[in-house]
C-alpha cells in the first residue's frame, strides 16, 4: 500500500469518485486550469474538461446554490470554498436549503452536495485563511459534517460523502494537507460517516480529539507510555451528528477525559462532547472534564507571535495530558 | 369587435380558455382560502390576487413534464398549470397529512413536488434563483434541453442570491428564465424605497436580454416568455422578465395594508383586475359566450368546493412523523 | 410601575434610546409605515422620521453591512432582522465584519451595531418563522448574544445593547411578545449584559434556561413548591459569553441540574453550559446533567400536531423537574 | 511635443508630478516587498504592479481628511496618497506590533486608520461595499459633506454584497464611489468565466451611471473620479465606475500565475506599463526633466530603503496582547 499525503488522498477520492460516476462533477473558484490554490484538485480538467470542473465565479452562495440545484436534478457536486473562512456568504444556502430540502419537502426531494473547504491555521494565513469553522454547522439537523485527520480516512470519508444522499460539510485541516502522510490503499473503499474510531487504546485517560490535534494527542501518547500512562485516543471524523454511543463508551472506559480542539473552546464542539459524557456516564468519571481549545479570541492572527500564541501545539496537549492522568 | 391577439401569438382558442379557467381557479381558490382565514379555519393565507394573468401566462410557455420550475410562494396561478390541483391547494393551507409539497411541514405557498418537476421552495426569498440556475446546468450536463423558469417579487431581486445566480447563467448562457413578478410592494416597501434602478435593467449587467411586460396581460407575457424560452431552448441562455402587475390585497393574512396604502390606490388597481379583463376580452373576441362562461364559472365553483371538504376532513400528519426525513434511510455506500 | 408586555417594553427601550441620542436610528424591513410586522418598531417613523427610522430594501446582509458602516463611523444602529430564520444572508456581515472590526484593527475601529431578530416556534410559523438560530453565534469572540425573558429584562437588555461599544445580537421570543407581562419603570435603566440572574432561589435543583422556556420552569417551580420540592432557576439572559460563575455557583448549589431550550439539543447551548459545570464543579454534582430542548430535526413543522410535537411544553418541563428532584 | 492633457482636467504640474511620485513609490514598495518574499524574510505578498495609475489617478479626485475610504486589498497605491507612509507598509508586509492596520494580526493589505478616514478591511471579498454605503448615510444623517470610496476586483463584484449595497445607494443617492479595479483575472479565472456582462453596465439597474475608463490612464481615471466625485457631494447620488487595467504579477506570493495565462500575454501587458508610461507622458510635456526624474527615483529609493530598514528591526507584537480588543473596555452603561 503507497503512503501517501492527506492532500494526495483528497484529490485521489475526487478523481475516483468522477471516474466511477458520470454525475460526479467539481465547481468552485480557481479549481480548473489552477487546480485549486491548494492543487487539490490538480489534474482533474485535464482528465475531465472544463464542464465537470467548472471554474465558477467569486460567489460562494452561487457555488453552493447552484450546486443545491444540481445536486436536486441528480447531479453529485463537490463544491469547493476556497477556505473555509469564506463559507460565511453561503450559510443561507447551506443551512436553510441544503439542510432542509429533504424534511421540507416531506422526503420528496433530497441534496446530495459535498461542500469541501480547507480549515484551520498554523499556515501563515492571519485572521481570515486560519479559521475553524465548524461549530457553526453543528447544530444544524440535516447537514452532515465530517473532519479527517488521516489520509486513509480522507479518502474513505470524501468517498462516503460524494455518495450520501443528503449534504456533507467536508472541512480538510490545511496543515495535514502536505504534513500527514499514512497508507493509503488504490482500491475502493469508503469510511462511515458518523462513526468515531478509537485511534489508540489505552487504560488511563481518554482523549478526544479531531483534525490536526489528534495527532498531537497520538504523539503525545507515544511518549507518555514511555512514562507508565496509557492513554486512549477517540478520533471523532464525524462532528455532527456526533457518534454519542463511542464518545461514551470512551469516556466511560478510562473515567478521565480531555477533549481538544484548535478551535475556540466556548461554544464549540467539545461543549457538547463533554455534555454527552456529563449526561450519559456522570458517575464513570473521575475527573473533571477537561478541554484544551483555542483561545476565545475572534481568529488566530497573522504575526509570528501572535499565531504560535494561538494555536495548539503538541506539548500543551502532553502537559494535558500527563496533568489528568496524575489527577 | 376587439381585435383577436392571442391567435397572432400562437394561442388557440382552446388555449385561451383554458388560460381563463386557471386564472379563475387561481382567484378563486385564493379567495375561499381567505374566507376560510376569515372563519379561523386556517391561520395562513399568503395570496396570487392581481397577479394570476402574469403566472397563468408564462406558464402556458413551458413544456410540462419536459422543463423544470422554482417558483415562489404566490405562484399559484403558476403551479395550477403545472399540475398542482384544487385540493393540493387546500390541503396545504389546512396543513393535512396528504398535502404534496410538504406534507403540512411548511407553510401554503412553498410549492415543490418533483413528479411536477417543480423544486421545494422555501421561506427565505430569492434561494431559489441560484437552484434554478444549478438544474439549467444539470440539464446541459446530462445532454437535456430542459429550460428552468423560476420566479420571486421585485423586492426579492434585491438579495444577494439573485446577482449570483443571474450572473452564472450569464457565464454560462443556460437555459433559465427569471420571472421577476413586480406587485409594487414588498410587504410594505414601495418601489421608490426598495429599487434603485428597474428590475428588467439588470439582465444588461449580466450579458442577457431584460424584458418589462404588461404583467395584467397574460397573452403579452405568454409571448414574451415563449420568445425567451424558445431562445433558451435554442442555446441562446437565460432572460430576465419583469411582469408589472398589482398585489390586489394585503401581503398575507397577517397584513394590514391599511396602514401603508390609500383605499383610493388600491381601488383604482382594482379596476384593472386583469381576471375581469381577460373574461372581458375573450367575449369580446368571440371565444366565450355565456354558457361557456358559465360553464367555466361552474367548475371552477366545484373544484373549490370538493377541495375544501376534502381537505377540512383530511387527517393532519402523526406526530410521530415529525422525526421522520432529517436525513435519507441509511443504507451501505 | 406599570406593567406591560415584552413587546411593549422593547418598543420603549427603543424610543428612549432614539431620545435620548440622535445617533441611535432603526434600519430593517417595514420598520417605517408599517411598523414593523410584529409592531415593534409602531409609532417611531412618527416621532423620529424616515431619517431615522429606515425602510430597506430586502436585503439582509445589506441591512447589517451598511449597519456596520454607519457604526463604525460613529452612529448607533438597530437593525432588525424581521425573523431570525432570515439572519443566515447576513451571516458573513455579523460574524466576519462585525465580529471582528475591533479585534483586526488593533482596537482602533470599533462596531456598537444592535441587531435584533424575533425567534423562536409556537406561533404556526412553521420550518422558516419558528427557529431558534442563537447557537450559530455562540462561538464567535467578538459578538454578544442576549436573549431577554421578561419584560423589565428586555428594555434593559435592549438598551445596555444599544450603549454597548462592541455588536449585539438581541434575540426576542415571538411567543413572549405579547404573552409574557411585567413591571417595567418608565426610568432610565440598563441590564447589564453578560450576567446571568437567578430568576428564582430553591435548594433542591437547578434549572438554567432563558427565553419562553424560562417562564415554563418558573411555572413548574410554582407547583413543585406544592409538593415540597425547591427549585432554583437561572436565566442565562447573555447566551454568549456565557456568564459562567452564575452558572458554577448556581449548579454547586443544588448539585442537580437541568438544561432547557426550545432550540435542538445537540449542538444547542446547553451543551456549552454542561460542560463549563462538568469542568468546574464535577465533584459538587449529585446527578447528571439533563438537558431537556427541542428534538434534532431541521426546524418546527407549520401543521399543528407536528409543531405541538416538536415544542417543549410547561408539563414536560414540570416532569423533568420532578424526575431530577426525585433522582 | 505631446499634448498637455493634466491642464484640461484641472490638475497642476505639481499634482502630475506628486500622482507619478506615488505611483513610483507604490510600485517600489511592491516589488521590494517581493524580493522580501524571494528572500524568505516575509510570508506573504498582494500586489498592486499594474494597477497605481487608477489607484493613484482615483485618490486625488478625493478631500484627504473630509472625505472615506473603504479600499480593497490591492490598493496599495490608494492608501499611498491618503496617507499611509513607505513605513506603515513595509511593517505590515513583515507583521511588526507597530503596524496601523491592525497592528500584525492581519495579512499586509488589510488597510485600515481611523486618523485616515479608512474604516478597516477583512479578507472576504466585497464585504466593504456595504461598510462604504453605511457610512455615506451616516455622513447624510449628521449633515456631513463626505463622499465614499470603496474599491474592489471585478471579480467580486459577482459577490451579493456589491449587489445589496449598490442597489441601497441607488435607492438613497448617497454619495459613493464604487470603484472596480479590473485587471482581468480573479486569481486564475479569466473575465470571460467570471462576468455575464460589463460591471459598468451593472449600475444602470440600480439606477445611477456606470462608466469604463482606461485604469492605465491616471489623468483620465482622475476626470472620471473626479466628476464622480463632485456629483456625490452635490447631492446627486453614487457613481460606479470600472477601471480597465491588468495585473502584471501573479495574484499574490503563493501564485504561480504560469498555469493559467501565457507569457506572451503578460509581457504584451507590461508593455503598456502606466508607471513608464506616465513617467514618458510627464517628459514629453515638459513637466518632469532628467534632474526632477533622478529626484523622484531617489526619494522613493530612499523613503523605501528607510522602510525596510525600519520595518525589519521593528518588534513583533508581545504574545499576551492576543488576549486584547476582542471587546471593549468595559464601562459602566
Ligand atoms: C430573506 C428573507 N427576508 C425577509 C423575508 C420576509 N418577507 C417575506 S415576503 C417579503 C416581501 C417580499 O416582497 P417581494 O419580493 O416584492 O414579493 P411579493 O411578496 O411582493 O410578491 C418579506 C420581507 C423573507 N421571507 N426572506
Ligand atoms: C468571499 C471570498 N471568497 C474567496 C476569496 C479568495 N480570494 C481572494 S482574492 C480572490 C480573487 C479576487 O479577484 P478580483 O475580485 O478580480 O480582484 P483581484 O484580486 O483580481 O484584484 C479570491 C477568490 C476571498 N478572499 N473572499
Ligand atoms: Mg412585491
Ligand atoms: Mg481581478
Amino acid at each position: 500500500m503507497a503512503v501517501i499525503s492527506y492532500i494526495d488522498a483528497i484529490t485521489m477520492a475526487m478523481r475516483e469518485e468522477m471516474r466511477r460516476d458520470p454525475n460526479v462533477f467539481v465547481l468552485g473558484e480557481d479549481v480548473g486550469v489552477r487546480g485549486g490554490v491548494f492543487r487539490t484538485t490538480a489534474g482533474l480538467i485535464e482528465e475531465f474538461g472544463e464542464q465537470r470542473v467548472v471554474d465558477t465565479p467569486l460567489a460562494e452562495s452561487a457555488i453552493v446554490g447552484v450546486g443545491i440545484g444540481a445536486a436536486a436534478y441528480g447531479m453529485r457536486p463537490i463544491a469547493e470554498i476556497q477556505f473555509a473562512d469564506f463559507i460565511m456568504p453561503a450559510v443561507n444556502q447551506i443551512v436553510s436549503e441544503a439542510a432542509k430540502m429533504r424534511y421540507r419537502s416531506n422526503n420528496d426531494w433530497n441534496c446530495p452536495i459535498t461542500i469541501r473547504a480547507p480549515f484551520g491555521g498554523g499556515v501563515h494565513g492571519g485572521l481570515y485563511h486560519s479559521q475553524s469553522v465548524e461549530a457553526m454547522f453543528t447544530n444544524v439537523p440535516g447537514l452532515k459534517v465530517v473532519v479527517p485527520a488521516t489520509p486513509y480516512d480522507a479518502k474513505g470519508l470524501l468517498k462516503a460523502a460524494v455518495r450520501d444522499d443528503d449534504p456533507v460539510l467536508f472541512f480538510e485541516h490545511k496543515r495535514c494537507y502536505r504534513l500527514i502522510k499514512g497508507e493509503v490503499p488504490e482500491t475502493d473503499y469508503t469510511v462511515p460517516i458518523g462513526k468515531a474510531e478509537v485511534k489508540r487504546e489505552g487504560t488511563d485517560i481518554t482523549v478526544i480529539s479531531y483534525g490536526l490535534t489528534l495527532h498531537f494527542a497520538l504523539q503525545a501518547a507515544e511518549k507518555l507510555a514511555q512514562e507508565g500512562i496509557s492513554a486512549h485516543i477517540l478520533d471523532l471524523r464525524t462532528l455532527y451528528p456526533l457518534d454519542k454511543e463511542a464518545i461514551v463508551e470512551a469516556a466511560a472506559k478510562t473515567g478521565k477525559v480531555l477533549i481538544v480542539h484548535e478551535d475556540n473552546k466556548e461554544g464549540g464542539v467539545g461543549g457538547e462532547v463533554a455534555a454527552i459524557i456529563a449526561e450519559h456516564c456522570l458517575f464513570d468519571l473521575d475527573a473533571p472534564i477537561r478541554r484544551l481549545c483555542g483561545p476565545d479570541v475572534p481568529a488566530m492572527p497573522y504575526s509570528p507571535t501572535l499565531e504560535k500564541q494561538f494555536i495548539l501545539n503538541p506539548d500543551q496537549v502532553l502537559q494535558a495530558m500527563r496533568e489528568l492522568a496524575h489527577f | 369587435m376587439m381585435v383577436n391577439r392571442h391567435k397572432e401569438v400562437g394561442l388557440t382558442d382552446e388555449q385561451v380558455l383554458d388560460m381563463y379557467y386557471y386564472m379563475l381557479l387561481a382567484r378563486k381558490i385564493d379567495e375561499r382560502q381567505w374566507l376560510l382565514n376569515r372563519a379561523g379555519k386556517v391561520p395562513f393565507v399568503v395570496s396570487c390576487q392581481g397577479q394570476e394573468a402574469a403566472q397563468v401566462g408564462a406558464a402556458f410557455a413551458f413544456e410540462k413534464g419536459n422543463d423544470y420550475s422554482c417558483p415562489y410562494y404566490r405562484d399559484l396561478g403558476f403551479v395550477l398549470v403545472m399540475g398542482q390541483t384544487p385540493r393540493d391547494c387546500m390541503l396545504s393551507v389546512f396543513a393535512k397529512a396528504e398535502e404534496p409539497n410538504s406534507g403540512g411541514r411548511q407553510m401554503p405557498g412553498h410549492f415543490g413536488s418533483r413528479k411536477l418537476n417543480m423544486l421545494s421552495g422555501s421561506s427565505p426569498v430569492t434561494t431559489q434563483v441560484p437552484h434554478a440556475v444549478g438544474i439549467a446546468l444539470a440539464g446541459r450536463m446530462q445532454g437535456k434541453n430542459h429550460v428552468v423558469y423560476t420566479s420571486f417579487g421585485e423586492g426579492s431581486s434585491n438579495q444577494g442570491d439573485f446577482h449570483e445566480g443571474a450572473n452564472f447563467a450569464g457565464v454560462h448562457k443556460l437555459p433559465v428564465i427569471f420571472f421577476c413578478e413586480n406587485n409594487q410592494y414588498a410587504i410594505s416597501v414601495p418601489l421608490k424605497k426598495q429599487l434603485g434602478g428597474k428590475v428588467a435593467d439588470r439582465a444588461i449587467g449580466y450579458g442577457f436580454k431584460g424584458i418589462t411586460v404588461d404583467g395584467n396581460d397574460p397573452i403579452e407575457t405568454y409571448r414574451v416568455v415563449k420568445e425567451a424560452v424558445d431562445r433558451a431552448r435554442a442555446g441562446e441562455g437565460p432572460t430576465l422578465i419583469e411582469a408589472i402587475m398589482y398585489r390586489l390585497v394585503p401581503h398575507s393574512s397577517d397584513d394590514d395594508d391599511r396602514t401603508y396604502r390609500s383605499r383610493e390606490e388600491v381601488e383604482e388597481a382594482k379596476r384593472r383586475d386583469p381576471v375581469p379583463a381577460f373574461a372581458a376580452y375573450l367575449r369580446e373576441v368571440g371565444v366565450m359566450d355565456e354558457a361557456k362562461e358559465a360553464e367555466i364559472n361552474q367548475r371552477v365553483q366545484q373544484e373549490v368546493d370538493d377541495a375544501t371538504e376534502y381537505a377540512e376532513n383530511a387527517p393532519y400528519p402523526d406526530p410521530a412523523s415529525l422525526y421522520q426525513h432529517v436525513y435519507g434511510e441509511s443504507k451501505e455506500v
